[in-house]
């Protein structure tokens, strides 16, 4: 449990748990503090989990609300599943960042200011109509005045670089300030300056002392009655690197091409908050990936489609609105019976809605956003490392069956990092395509007996010409046929071939009680906000389990048999109760629905509340 | 593989246009030089979008795709990105190309993808019982325009140039020795290529072209843009030719070989403007339409980048290692 | 009951229902037959269903399978619910349609051929190992084998026509055996004659004396042993017409717009079923419709929706492929707040499919085809006349409630007919659009507290200049807001205006016994099938309802209350059960579904039989 | 209504792009000849798809909408045809206009509507935080096309006037008198209509057209084409013209009063093939690149055919009775 004990007084050194948030104006550089401060944390041997929260304009006005941008952290010596509910630290740069934030920061939190930024016009900027410093709005923490400007001007003061320079620099001053707070190595974020300045020599000694100055200041003032030890985790042994949900795809997708034998096509179209695999999967193109930027959503699923007939693996990534567009083409390649990866990144919704924001709203889209009987494998991840499996698993599914399949993430996830124990190649699961190559007795629709998968008979080969098509197609033939009763059958082998799918994929496994008062049923990225509220739960004996189910459609097999040993069902999703209707319609269960829908992902006590309203304290267990 | 036929490119399914329909011819020749090409069979593909031009790839025995509504250029690329090898053939009609499918074509041809798109233009939505298209003219009847159409249609070879396609060019489905020229030309191209195909739809719009292509009138209502020759045009009691003056187009009369100030056609041109110049001749009054080969310009295609930062990447980072991209990043050792 | 009675002998006069199919090549005018045999019908005081089945292609092959276009009829001194499972009579005009059809034509139906039609090319056209008139196959049936082109030549040898020509006359020739056959009036269709061919007397002179002649033949020749007679039907009194679902849906539109004083702007893109929307709204501009053929389905559901911020009536019409392409601009108005009507008229899928049949399978699609939370009012018409009304309804929940509305209709309520009650116009709902003329106080998202619709500012009025968006919008300003609380409070206001509409839709009605032991819950063009088995099974003393739901979003207010006075609900789709997976997860009812995915409508003895599986027969209700 | 003023052009709303974008420019100029046009505010749309250049609307106090990528000419055509009377402008970027929006651009184009699109270049998606778009120069290195871009750009211009666009300009973000004066002609224009600004992002692709519009170079890489005036650039010291032999530009410097050979700039000439020329004067060495009036060519608007068939058809068949039209038809009566 990650959560920090509190019956400890909270000026005492030893936590199990601490949530940090810096914030500040978007010019300010807090999700690069934040990240330097993340890898630090991680090197330092934390489980964590991050929420980088940025503003929806490119850039608002500096000093405004809106243009706040915010960095949140966990860090744990246990496993540590969300990123934190209300910080303990919250480092505010200006007062626009105090304001969005301070509602959060935990009664007693510690709060650091920059105190040469609540000028007059600071304020107003902000909306304060009085200074909080002063008004008694933060009697009930402890709060940290520094001068962060002057201080920070002061010891660059010799590198020679004029003021505003100089006030970039104030960011890492502030870091080192925190990692003095928390007893962390400066080393990695010394070797990062020197790496990323290379170039600038001046930036680079600059922003270096203004991170030793930072530390230094803490060290020689005593502003801080005490330092912070959080024990290591217990994780297993191995090598780790943090990854967020969009690098854990880019990397699924290359591994998935390695794993299958197949060369990756990746084509896509800008959208946040999906951009960043377009990113991630272009700089890869000495592993013969090809990513194209195609003209719009319709057009990369389009080629990725071409692609894979081909022979390549074909796959797309985008959010909701692109979705959209891609229904249309995803309802042809059911047809055709080709693989290929779909990725969802959910936003807020709908329409443009809150483009940076999360959701989780488009599982109904994913499922049934096509015409006609359109049946499509539907895999949710987690957390942002399990981006990487799912990835590999949609792929996996994708190629052994024809069928296009949907993974989805969303924004909490795709800019969430987590420390990832980075796989051994030879243990990630193995699925090499295999093209039909026989061409006596070749029929394009010719099925596996066990898969139903039809064969994959690649342009290049002699004999093997034939055509594919949207019209509906004969049994194995393939040639195209109005025949009323081949309709039918078709429709329902289309169906059969995916609800097979339920024979190859885990069973669904519960956390917490196998069976008793409530399952807490979850999907994608409550994950985290679920396995912590159920395992509070647990502790104080209340008879939970968790079941968070990874494969929509087909739901695994036991699932029914899961849900029928408890006497509620709470469903806690982003969105109005998508995967509780689907529960309701297909296992006929009654389900209890907590819903939120603010683009921000759930807190562990949204959860943990709703569990002790619907369940009874016992026996810990 | 020199010894492949016509008939060898003809596949088991029975051609299903209305009887007359000038989709006929189009297959026909279009199997003809295929045959011709050199190219292994199993190497073709044909891609199509929907609508009765787009019924062509079940009609041929080759690999085919039968896609969905103006999407064959954006699949068409996928197709041709992931093997470069397959010669890749798109056939589409003038609503599939040029009205829900515009911008993916256009693109294509920006990129200067070898893909080569043939549209055949019948001025009508054919599979749909005649509805109005972007090359109908304006007052068009139709069933969607009853009191005729009031959409200004478009140029289809002005549209192309406009895209920068490198290889523009347009033909009539009944004159078979023109076509099977102008779809050679095609085949040798190297990069984005589009090829308007006059074509009767018999049912819905018929003799949509026969003012020009009618064999009574052809030589004197079409000119022939033929690669390095003089532009003439006209039957063999009035010869003439083109000339330009600054730019505008002049008719010359010329009995015997065309005199020197006849413009010698080149279409290989980087500047497309010659080209686009000619795909309004017909603007101009008296003047000819022209068919030919409007515009066939040398440039790298899209794949060849595409595959040349592959082997670059290749080059400088050697090639891709899995286990060292999964380890890639800052890392750390839990012990 | 539109049945025959069963313990009628087949050759006798009276009958309470015919079903009559004429079948051919494309090219043989089976349409046009089919269609002056409705009016001649209609006119003569039945009441009638019809059933085109229209080749796929557009032309086929002469004489082939695929090129066989069929129409069917049923009439009736009875109400009408279908066309007929099993014809009484078949007009076969070759060995094709014969091949196609024979095998639904009753025992000891009546089947007319063309024997001309029967030489060996025909009979390898068709496929036929052997002559069907001499091989046995036909002896259940009364065979009427006809020299239909040899008599057709002879009857136009005067009007001195090429034989061609004279050949296309002989649907003509066959239809006025069928008149005689009836005892129909010829008049209408010898007017339509002379109407079609106003300025070609020679084709008006052939056909007329074709038609003339099959009547005469019949007379002289003592063809037939008798004449059929069916009773008028009492149908209430008043002004009648035929009319199609796709002509419903064009009038209903038009008469939307006269009923809200709004312009309708029209925009479409053609497509199989529902361009004859297009094509009839096109021919009504002295109503003020502006029709817009746009470059494709997005353009035109774009262009509906600029249309409606203008201050007119957007309306777009579509099938499955359509519909797809649309979930993005449907999102946009969602969000705007803005009124557009989608028709979705269904089609065989998934991706092209088989795009002339019928299918219901995009309910789902309707509901959840977009990303997020889209909340939208989809509504189902159930019969060819019932398109008018539902088209009217879908405009008037548009408008009033300021949101995008999905009516659903098919490929057999496109093109099936029936006969039609002209309505007053002053019977017609009325729902005067109200634009906002209050300067003062304007805030564009301001709500009406009764139906939270926002008010519809419409450009051109100074004063009330204003911007609209896909960006989340703030509560009652529709300012931009990424506020977390806002998201919440305006994702859950659109949902209740939707969910509010139940108050102001009639409540589910139910034929047959009102509680009982099953009851048999439909939508769409399954109406007809439904309502023949519910009451046939009433006839037979068993305790079936039927609830047919014209609303599927949202659901009539006491529709769970009706489920649940039924031991068992059974419903049957053409699709794998999607208004079942609905019932289940609103209402939390078990189901049974009775799906058929072939492109064709339910028959009533598909229904009967599975209503007979499920029921007890009891004592006549 | 001649007394507006460019604030009252001004929304509530505070503009939200980053300093320095060039963005805030254009936004100024444009308030500014809006309030100059003698057009009541209330008339005015601004129209937007989705990008930096489109969060437009909600920074004019006009009717606004702000719609999905890709789609305004689209929106906009229903705008304009449902209140023709209505000033309708569309504010796209580069990608949304050119990448997802093309086909509906070009389709508005083609159909001659009344709408005003002003296509803010910026080369680069701004909004997505520095993505390639149609209008990014091959070997473009930007987030997703890290070894550079392999797609050929669009010639904004080109594919303008492919399509048979009757206005098509371009200016640049700070030359505000320029930009004025092309925005003035734009308003005035009656048909579809096409402005590229120039506009540099000074985040994700700073600079993009300083080589060009940077006040040193300005005068001698830049020429502006001023319909009844002389094709003339350069600085003051060395003042050239450009003239045309056949279709190849020539450069001729003068002093004093340009010579009389040099070409007189006429955008109205119904074949858009001179325009077309100057729309790729750039390519040849040494040429400036063109900014003003490509093309301005009177034509009937599409909003007026559509109309106008409305009113023959009132004419025709007297003004649409509903209860006439439900009785139409074949009908009978029941007693
Ligand atoms: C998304 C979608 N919209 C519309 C259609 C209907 N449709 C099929 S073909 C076609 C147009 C056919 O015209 P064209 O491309 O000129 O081909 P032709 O039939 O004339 O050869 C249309 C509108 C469709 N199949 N899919
Ligand atoms: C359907 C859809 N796809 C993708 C996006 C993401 N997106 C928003 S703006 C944009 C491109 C912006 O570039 P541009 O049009 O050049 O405008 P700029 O921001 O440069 O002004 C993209 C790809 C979206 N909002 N909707
Ligand atoms: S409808 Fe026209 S284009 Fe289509 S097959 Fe028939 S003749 Fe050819
Ligand atoms: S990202 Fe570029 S285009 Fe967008 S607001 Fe910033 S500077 Fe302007
Ligand atoms: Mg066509
Ligand atoms: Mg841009």
């Amino acid at each position: 449990m990650g959560t920090e004990d509190t019956s400890t007084p909270r000026h005492e050194h030893a936590l199990s748990s601490v949530t940090i948030r810096f914030a500040g104006d978007s010019g300010d550089g807090m999700q690069l503090t934040g990240s330097q401060f993340t890898t630090s944390t991680a090197l330092a041997g934390h489980d964590l989990a991050t929420l980088p929260d940025f503003p929806a304009e490119i850039r608002a006005p500096a000093g405004t609300l809106p243009g706040v941008s915010g960095f949140q952290l966990r860090f744990s010596g246990d496993e540590v599943f969300t990123p934190g509910d209300d910080p303990d630290v919250l480092v505010a740069m200006n007062p626009a960042a105090l304001r969005a934030n301070i509602g959060d920061l935990k009664p007693g939190g510690l709060l650091i200011l920059n105190d040469d930024s609540f000028k007059q016009k600071d304020l107003d900027k902000a909306g304060c109509e009085s200074d909080p410093r002063e008004d008694g709005s933060l009697s009930a923490f402890r709060v940290i005045p520094v001068e962060l400007t002057r201080l920070t001007r002061a010891a660059v003061e010799e590198v020679g670089i004029d003021n505003r320079s100089a006030d970039r620099c104030k960011n890492f001053f502030a870091l080192g300030m925190v990692y003095w707070l928390f007893e962390r190595s400066m080393e990695y974020t010394e070797e990062w300056l020197a790496k990323k300045f290379a170039d600038r020599p001046l930036l680079y000694d600059a922003n270096r002392r203004a991170l030793l100055a930072g530390w230094a200041y803490c060290e020689a003032t005593e502003l801080f009655a005490e330092r912070y030890v959080v024990p290591r985790a217990k994780v297993e042994p191995g090598l780790y690197r943090n990854i967020s949900g969009n690098a854990a795809i880019s990397l699924g997708l290359v591994a998935a091409a390695h794993r299958s034998g197949l060369r990756l096509f990746y084509a896509s179209y800008p959208i946040t908050p999906a951009s960043d695999v377009l990113h991630e999967v272009a700089k890869l193109k000495n592993h013969g990936v090809i990513s194209f930027q195609a003209e719009d959503e319709i057009a990369a699923v389009a080629a990725a489609l071409g692609a894979s007939y081909s022979g390549a693996l074909g796959a797309t990534c985008t959010s909701g609105p692109g979705m959209a567009l891609k229904a249309e083409t995803m309802g042809l390649a059911t047809m055709v019976e080709l693989p290929l990866v779909i990725v969802d990144v959910q936003r807020g919704g709908p329409s443009t809605g809150l483009p940076t924001k999360t959701e989780q709203a488009d599982l109904l889209q994913a499922l049934y956003g096509r015409p006609s009987e359109t049946p499509t494998p539907v895999l949710a991840a987690s957390t942002p490392a399990d981006c990487f499996g799912m990835t590999l698993e949609t792929a996996r599914i994708a190629v052994k069956y024809m069928t296009p399949v949907v993974l989805l993430s969303d924004g909490y996830l795709a800019n969430g990092a987590e420390p990832w124990k980075v796989p051994e190649v030879e243990d990630l699961p193995s699925f090499p395509a295999k093209f039909v190559d026989e061409v006596d007795g070749f029929l394009p629709y010719a099925r596996n007996a066990e898969t139903l998968a039809r064969g994959w008979a690649v342009p290049g080969v002699a004999g093997l010409e034939h055509r594919v098509g949207g019209l509906e197609k004969q049994e194995t033939t393939g040639n195209v046929s109005y025949a009323p009763a081949n309709h039918e059958r078709m429709i329902r082998l289309r169906e059969e071939k995916i609800a097979r799918i339920a024979d190859d994929i885990p069973l669904q496994t519960v956390d917490g009680v196998e069976s008793g008062e409530l399952l807490v049923v979850g999907w994608g990225s409550t994950y985290g906000a679920i396995t912590a509220a159920v395992r509070a739960a647990r502790a104080e004996g209340r008879a939970v389990g968790h079941a968070h189910v990874k494969y929509l459609n087909p739901f695994p097999k036991n699932l029914g048999e899961v849900l029928s040993r408890f006497e509620k069902i709470l469903v806690p999703e982003m969105n109005l109760g998508q995967l509780a209707l689907l529960l309701r319609a297909k296992f006929g269960v009654p389900t209890e629905s907590l819903t939120k829908v603010q683009g921000k992902p759930f807190t562990e006590a949204e959860v943990s509340g709703r569990i002790r309203e619907l369940t009874t304290r016992g026996t810990k267990a | 593989m020199s010894t492949l036929t016509k008939k060898d490119f003809q596949s088991d399914q029975e051609v299903r246009w209305c009887p007359g329909c000038g989709d006929y011819a189009i297959l026909s020749s279009f199997q003809t030089v295929l045959a011709d090409l050199g190219i292994p069979k199993e190497k073709f593909v044909v891609v199509s979008g929907i609508g009765c031009a787009s019924r062509f790839p079940y009609y041929m025995n080759t690999y085919g795709f039968h896609t969905i509504h103006g999407r064959a250029p954006a699949i068409a690329t996928g197709v041709k990105l992931a093997n470069p090898e397959l010669s890749v053939w798109v056939v589409s009609g003038d609503g599939d190309a040029l009205s829900i499918g515009a911008s993916h074509l256009l693109h294509a041809m920006r990129r200067n993808i070898d893909i080569k798109v043939l549209m055949f233009n019948n001025r009508i939505y054919g599979l749909t019982k005649g509805q109005a298209s972007p090359t109908s003219e304006l007052a068009k009847r139709t069933k969607s325009t009853p009191m005729g159409s009031t959409d200004a249609p478009f140029n289809p070879m002005a549209l192309a140039l406009g895209a920068n396609a490198t290889f523009v060019a347009r033909s009539v489905d009944v004159i078979g020795d023109h076509l099977r020229g102008v779809l050679h030309a095609a085949a040798a191209h190297r990069g984005s290529t589009f090829v308007e195909i006059f074509q009767n739809c018999n049912i819905f719009n018929d003799k949509a072209w026969v003012s020009w292509t009618d064999r009574a009138v052809r030589d004197d209502r079409l000119v022939d843009l033929v690669p390095g020759e003089p532009v003439v045009f006209g039957s063999a009691e009035r010869r003439r030719g083109i000339k330009l003056d600054g730019l505008d187009p002049v008719l010359v009369e010329f009995e015997g070989d065309p005199p020197a100030d006849i413009l010698r056609w080149d279409p290989s041109r980087p500047d497309p403007s010659l080209s686009f110049l000619f795909a309004h001749l017909d603007q101009h009054q008296d003047f000819p339409l022209p068919i030919g080969i409007f515009r066939q310009m040398g440039a790298t295609t899209y794949e060849d980048r595409v595959y040349g930062q592959l082997d670059i990447a290749r080059q400088t980072s050697g090639p891709g290692d899995l286990q060292a991209l999964l380890r890639s990043g800052t890392t750390w050792t839990v012990e």
